[in-house]
């Protein structure tokens, strides 16, 4: 075959088949929902696509939102404990969700208030406690005027833990 | 205005430092950036000025070569 | 040979010619080395390139053998844009560079062996060459211990195996006695006879018949 | 003219290259040895405890092989360029990119295979958690490729330059970062019991779409650099 | 000889002297937009109910971070038409951009850094965006170091766009592979068109702003590009003669 033929071929074969390939390998890993963190009702029930439950001190991440009211300052020193639940759309809490324990020994970054979804580092003990060894507020993606909030019945709290 | 007065401005509710900061590096950044902009556009002017200088003078050296040799280096030019 | 600088843009390479060249620019560093360069060489050709150091002989040999690409302008194989047909192109060329490209850590024969192998050629023949180059004995010498002449000779060793029609070589008689000059040119003469053609660079005088040998000259440009 | 064939021509390459790292051994045990040492430093500089080695293991396994990798990287096209034969690898009449995919081969013959069967002798003991040894291997089965042919395209871009080393690394290094966060990620996921396909499955495509984009992109930024 | 040269290379030229034509009016159109900006930004905006005035580095920091992505994209369209249709000035424009990109990066960097640590408590944090961002700032030095590492210009043009088209298949690979960490870093913002989750007295400033970065940006463009073509064109007549001219209305 003449050489820059051969050459050609070889180029588009080579080029559609390996791409293919990485297509296929690109569609299989993202139908694999490799999230990272746990939510709080599967620290009870096992990961929802696997069933794998995590075990006593076991690293592990967690998210959810803080459950109002939850949470409870140290006097003496900086830890602070509260309690999360699973993060739903729109943001709403009931008796009945499953909640972990979270402990914390450090500063909460300010945005961290009821209510706020976190995500937390941590260590797996007693089953649905965590000790946390970082604590990450997530911010919202709104931004607007303290008036306009005001008027939305968004609370303005500056943190006060 | 959103601030009573210039050390509410200054005090960015709190956070002037963060806030100060970021717009300062900014600017000081960008403003390096121009300046090395330009700079780097009048150095390669005078380097150019400076080749043509220099250039003239190796013609002129190998003219006067080429005069006296009178060797038959033939030039393409 | 003939270099005339044409103003016509369309080119039509002759098909005549085995390695032709149009309208070559070749800029390195932002200085100028040739412009609007017209090289044609047809089988039976040796052609040698003159210039002073600097005036770009090796860059112009690189450019024909398509291992650089010109500012400006186009090499033809045939009637063949190399850009395009490398590969055919390179069936039918040797190009021996500055650096001899022998690897220390092989034998001058192995050396040799692969460089054939490399381009399609049958290696058995391997250590009768060597003995051509005055190496028959440095077969299973490691290249580092032989000297850069060795080296060179081991690459131009190649010359004696090679089917290409074109030869490309710079500075071929570099650390080479004179009697390996002498029988370089006996071989180049009969490489041309045989239809082929020869492009190289030489400090040396050629002691070829003068009617054999076209010359071009590069000119030391100071911009 | 008889013409090779591309798989004789690329085996024609890796059979020189081995050849000449066999006999150069130096080039091969240097890397090797120097990923042992990283390594064992970890353990020295971290201290010896069990739960934080084992935690931190997948990632000092793959930071040394990331490093021992960038140390071999100048053997690849370097001394070809050096001597000459560089320049006719590129006047065959074969394709670049078998030649240049031959190259890659050969090197990660030389110095991915090693560090894959060396590798877990080491995350013994850095007191890799057990049911991430299988992530390891898988891991860098895939990935230490990967690191050979993104390598190459750096190398290839600075063989032309006198002091290429750091700035090989500085061009490779940020380019070896996804493979380093899956393959850390699989190793970490596999520890925690979870199922790791899905990183293997990205490592995966990496190599695929490297192996199928590199050759191109090395052929192009040799020919800029023999220029 | 002279006219023989002005024909086939009449491109840089003309180049150099439309940059220049349009560059006194991108800077002063950016001097203005930002001057309006950056005061609206930091004295009239509202502050925000959440974040309250840390809310005004929003004004540098997502311009920064948005010119950041854009240069970089630029600068492969600009390698990839070097590198396949063989424009010379392409490469000079890549090489223009690099060094304006990885100047915004840093901004972004710096001032998500200087945002991050009131609003999230850390100064920074291996989240998927800053994660990514770093690296873009990694690949922009690589590619002006490279550039910088070539003697002949037109190679280092070669070199550095190869390097940059690697770098612009990699940044989504990257950009997906930090995604891992991901959790911190809020949606974007404004790229929902047309429907900013934000309201107009806080947008306005934004987009002010925005418009003012963009023309320094082009500002910048054009005077680095201007300066590209004078070092890779050093040997045309046409450069010498600006050269020489200028220098004698300097010296008058």
């Amino acid at each position: 075959m003449n050489p820059r033929r051969k050459k050609r071929l070889t180029i588009v074969t080579s080029l559609i088949i390996g791409l293919g390939v990485v297509a296929g390998l690109v569609l299989y890993a993202l139908s694999q929902n490799i999230d990272l963190f746990y939510k709080p009702s599967e620290i009870y029930k096992g990961k929802e696509d696997s069933g794998l439950k995590a075990i006593n001190g076991q690293r592990l991440r967690i998210g959810g939102l803080v459950v109002p009211g939850s949470v409870h300052r140290d006097s003496e020193s900086l830890k602070v404990s509260f309690k999360l639940a699973d993060m739903r759309m729109p943001i709403s809490f009931s008796q009945t969700d499953p909640t972990v324990t979270v402990t914390y020994d450090g500063i909460l970054p300010d945005l961290f208030r009821e209510g706020q979804g976190i995500v937390a580092n941590g260590v797996l003990v007693n089953g649905n406690m965590i000790e946390a060894s970082e604590v990450l507020a997530k911010h919202d993606e709104n931004y607007m005027p303290k008036e306009l909030a005001d008027d939305m019945g968004e609370k303005p709290v500056k943190t006060s833990y | 205005m959103q601030f009573d007065s210039i050390s509410a401005f200054l005090d960015m509710g709190g956070y002037g430092f963060y806030v100060w900061l970021s717009y300062g590096v900014s600017i000081i950044a960008l403003a390096l950036l121009v300046f090395f902009s330009i700079n780097s556009h009048k150095k390669i002017k005078q380097q150019i000025a400076q080749r043509i200088k220099r250039e003239a003078k190796l013609r002129q050296a190998a003219e006067l070569q080429k005069a006296q040799t009178s060797t038959d280096i033939s030039n393409n030019i | 040979m003939s270099k005339q600088n044409t103003e016509n843009k369309v080119y039509t390479p002759n098909a005549n010619s085995l390695l032709s060249a149009n309208n070559l620019t070749c800029i390195r560093e932002e200085r100028v080395l040739f412009e609007a360069l017209n090289i044609s060489v047809c089988a039976g050709d040796i052609l040698q390139i003159e210039g002073p150091n600097g005036a770009g002989k090796t860059s112009l040999l690189r450019i024909l053998a398509g291992l650089s690409q010109p500012y400006d302008g186009c090499v033809y194989f045939q009637d063949r844009n190399i850009a395009q047909y490398r590969e055919v192109f390179h069936q039918d060329l040797l190009y021996l560079g500055h650096l001899p490209g022998v690897k220390d850590e092989m034998t001058a024969q192995e050396n040799l062996e692969f460089n054939l192998a490399l381009h399609g050629l049958a290696s058995n023949t391997a250590e009768t060459t060597l003995a051509e180059v005055n190496l028959l004995g440095f077969e299973d010498a490691l290249a580092s211990h032989l000297s850069a002449g060795q080296h060179r000779r081991i690459a131009l060793a190649r010359l004696w195996q090679s089917n290409a029609k074109i030869w490309i070589l710079d500075e071929p008689f570099t650390a080479i006695d004179k009697l390996g000059v002498k029988k370089l040119e006996q071989l180049f003469l009969q490489h041309a006879d045989n239809g082929g053609c020869v492009i190289l660079t030489t400090h040396q005088d050629l002691s070829l018949p003068a009617e054999r040998v076209n010359k071009v000259t590069l000119a030391y440009r100071f911009y | 003219m008889t013409q090779l064939s591309y798989r004789a021509a690329f085996a024609l390459i890796v059979k020189r290259d081995l050849m000449i790292a066999f006999r150069h051994r130096d080039d091969i045990i240097n890397p090797l040895l120097f990923f042992v040492i990283v390594v064992t430093l970890f353990p020295l500089g971290v201290g010896p405890e069990s739960t934080i080695l084992s935690r931190i293991a997948p990632g000092i396994i793959w930071v040394a092989a990331l490093l021992a990798t960038l140390l071999s990287l100048d053997r690849l096209f370097k001394s070809d360029h050096r001597d000459g034969s560089l320049e006719q690898m590129l006047l065959s009449p074969h394709p670049v990119f078998i030649l240049v995919l031959a190259k890659i081969f050969a090197h990660w013959l030389l110095t991915g295979l090693p560090l894959i069967l060396i590798a877990p002798l080491l995350a013994v003991l850095l007191h890799l958690n057990e049911s991430s040894y299988g992530a390891l291997m898988l891991t860098l089965l895939l990935g230490t490729p990967v690191l050979s042919l993104l390598g190459a395209i750096g190398v290839a871009l600075t063989v032309g330059i006198k002091k290429g080393g750091v700035l090989l690394s500085l061009l490779v290094l940020p380019l070896y970062i996804p493979v380093l966060i899956f393959a850390t990620s699989a190793i970490d996921t596999a520890a925690m019991n979870l199922p790791y396909s899905g990183q293997l499955a990205i490592i995966a495509a990496i190599f695929f779409a490297s192996l199928t984009l590199a050759p191109f992109a090395v052929s192009a930024a040799l020919k800029v650099s023999t220029n | 000889m002279m006219w023989k040269w002005l024909h086939p290379y009449a491109n840089p030229e003309v180049s150099y002297h439309f940059a220049g034509k349009i560059l006194p009016w991108c800077a002063r159109f950016a001097f203005a937009f930002l001057t309006i900006g950056i005061t609206w930004a930091l004295l009239f905006a509202p502050a925000d109910y959440q974040q309250g005035d840390t809310f005004r580095i929003f004004y540098l920091h997502v311009p920064a971070a948005m010119l950041s992505m854009g240069i970089y994209l630029g600068m492969a369209i600009a390698a990839l038409s070097s590198l396949v249709w063989q424009l010379k000035l392409a490469d000079a424009s890549a090489a223009a951009m690099a060094p304006i990109g990885a100047t915004f990066t840093f901004i972004a960097l710096l001032t998500g850094a200087a945002w991050g640590k009131p609003m999230w408590g850390t100064w920074w944090i291996w989240d998927a965006r800053l994660t990514s961002e770093l690296i873009l700032l990694f690949l922009y030095l690589g590619v002006m170091a490279l550039h910088n590492a070539f003697e002949d210009k037109t190679l280092a043009g070669k070199a550095a766009g190869i390097l940059a088209l690697v770098g612009v298949i990699n940044l989504p690979i990257i950009k997906y592979s930090v995604e891992w960490w991901n959790t911190l870093h809020q949606g974007a913002t404004v790229s929902k068109l047309g429907q900013p989750s934000m309201t107009a007295d806080m947008f306005w400033p934004f987009l002010v702003c925005f418009i003012g970065f963009a023309f320094l940006v082009t500002t910048l463009i054009c005077l680095r590009f201007r300066t590209e073509i004078l070092n890779r064109n050093s040997m045309r007549p046409w450069v010498r003669e600006l050269v020489t001219t200028e220098e004698q209305t300097h010296a008058v």
